[in-house]
């Protein structure tokens, strides 16, 4: 048997292990290198110790590393138990447990060396720095397909009769209320007879002249209606002349 | 042997540098390995005391000509490119297909539903305005024509469907289509041709076969 | 072999077939562009009708043995890399990023013993909780990827390793890793043989996505 290493120098470095199993691991190195012949109750033992005299120095150590020492408080009960019992018999099975525990580790943490001594990729060894990209990448044909269409399809219809459907700007009108004001507001200016067209507004399109023509002969046969005015064409088609009224409506 | 103690410390070291294979190895891996191409500067500094940098890329450069990656000089530097004749073997065409924007394709339907169709009856269907790029990629694309003009005032241009648009779709004839009447499920009000049956108009227009 | 004209169009191509050099130009610089393992298949189909792809690739690896740059077989295809006793001269050109720390390679080297393995059973193994940070570089490095949940309550990420960590490695196979009773120096234990055998896993792990 090896001297046990110092458990105060494990001590110092408690925070450098990588949890309970990673010091047992570490106890069990230095005690025998053959991790299947090794004395688990020594090793239980190495353990609580370190503990033990961790917890004098710094109280405040994690918990993990405390139910590890409760739990080999209870392995270490029942290691030392006369053989033969069925507590015993639970103690070695769970030393027996520990054990493959440890190994499983060891051979993980091997797995782990062996691996970073390996020539690594971007630290040891170095592929082409600069590739050369020898693709090219043809955008000339199209992705067509009939589903696609046909939602496509859909979409526009649906849309063109939701009412969004283009319309000219409405053309603003010379309404029959608009001329029926300009009319009486002209009326007094207007001597004698004038044509229905001096009391129409400027348009600017033919079809706005059209309509302030027609609006402005409805307001003029309102006004002759009640005698403000009087109107008079002399042939088909021709022009229609206006004047004011003297309120007899009889007049053609 | 003494008198050669400032430039050359050891033998060891003296020999290291007149080892010209080792020297094209370094420079070899150097050249690979860097993002870079390798200025003679460069090498230099990796190269043991003593070496020549220059006479070592030349020697590269004899040692790689005529096989499959050449060292070829690249504003100052070295760098390894593939030979230009294996190049364009091993040059691989990906073809990415585009996809038609959705305006084209809301108008390629329209067109091919509603063919002969004007401009401006496309744009009362879609119930939006059409863009003239629009109009232009599908017939760049091959997939429209115009079929004559409408006898309307402006006379304006009627569009088709062309036999590349049956191509595309994988269509012997516009009949394939689905009709109109399978697509909806409620009539959308009528259009400018309500009760024809889209896909049967271009019987009268040029046979779309090619 | 030219007696084959079923296969062998023209005289002129079967000597194609049979130029060696001139296969070695093709195969050198395909490995050269490519950015991913050349696999045998891969060259197959460059190069001329009748040519052993497999030939090819193993006059290249003897062609470039022992200098600067080396044909190496990763994960199933040969990439070019340089030579490993390099390192030292060119890590002083070339950017290297930092080493995984230690919790970091043995979490690696669980998953890969163990893959498909959860984050619980890699700390159980471990016998330590699994820093984020841990799990993260891994993750950036692309070394790990899931695989799928353990369907246990909680459905807990399965975990396991990439083609890219073969490529870090420099491994053709998971299987190139050493069994567990190569990697532990002691006698295997005669009493307590646990239960698994972690260092067979890999053996019936799903082979790493190409």
């Amino acid at each position: 048997m090896q001297t046990p290493p110092d458990p105060d120098s494990l001590l110092l470095s408690l925070d450098g292990f990588e949890g309970p199993l990673d010091l047992l691991l570490e106890l069990a190195r230095s005690q025998k290198l053959d991790l299947a012949r090794i004395s688990i109750l020594s090793l239980v033992e190495q353990y609580l110790t370190v503990i033990e005299g961790a917890r004098r120095v710094r109280l405040e150590l994690a918990a993990d590393w405390l139910v590890m020492a409760a739990w080999l408080t209870w392995l270490k009960s029942r290691l030392l138990l006369p053989h033969g019992s069925q507590a015993a018999e639970e103690g070695a099975d769970a030393a027996d447990v520990l054990a493959a525990r440890l190994r499983a580790l060891q051979a993980i943490r091997a797995a782990a060396l062996w691996l970073g001594a390996r020539p690594q990729l971007g630290h040891d060894v170095f592929v082409r720095g600069a590739p050369e990209d020898l693709t090219q990448t043809d955008r000339s044909r199209l992705a067509l397909d009939m589903p696609a269409l046909l939602r496509a399809y859909l979409v526009a219809l649906k849309r063109g009769t939701k009412g969004k459907r283009y319309r000219p700007a409405p053309t603003a009108f010379w309404t029959v209320k608009d001329a029926l004001a300009r009319l009486q507001g002209m009326m007094g200016s207007v001597p004698d007879w004038s044509s229905l067209e001096a009391f129409m507004p400027v348009s600017e399109t033919p079809l706005q002249r059209r309509g302030a023509m027609s609006s402005t002969l409805l307001a003029g046969l309102e006004l002759a209606r009640s005698g403000l005015v009087r109107l008079r064409q002399e042939e088909a088609f021709g022009p229609i002349m206006l004047r004011q009224g003297d309120g007899d409506v009889t007049e053609q | 042997m003494s008198q050669s103690s400032e430039t050359v410390d050891t033998p060891a070291e003296a020999a290291e540098v007149l080892d010209m294979p080792a020297l094209l190895r370094i420079a070899e891996a150097m050249a690979f390995a860097s993002t870079v191409p390798v200025t003679p500067r460069a090498l230099g500094q990796v190269l043991p005391v003593g070496a020549d940098a220059d006479a070592v890329l030349a020697a590269l450069v004899a040692q790689y000509a005529g096989r499959g990656v050449e060292l070829v000089e690249i504003g100052g530097g070295w760098q390894f490119r593939t030979a230009p004749d294996l190049a364009k073997l091993l040059t691989k065409v990906v073809q990415v297909p585009r996809r038609l924007p959705r305006a084209a394709m809301e108008t390629l339907a329209i067109v091919a539903y509603h063919q002969p169709v004007t401009r401006p009856e496309i744009e009362e269907i879609r119930g939006a305005a059409l863009a003239q790029t629009t109009l232009d990629s599908l017939l760049e694309a091959g997939l429209i024509t115009p079929r004559g003009r409408k006898e309307t005032p402006g006379r304006p241009t009627l569009w088709g469907t062309t036999p590349q648009f049956l191509a595309q779709f994988g269509l012997t004839d516009l009949k394939d289509m689905p009709r109109r009447e399978e697509l909806l499920v409620e009539t959308p009000s009528p259009l400018s041709q309500p009760e024809e049956t889209p896909a049967e108009t271009p019987d009268e227009a040029p046979e779309p076969q090619g």
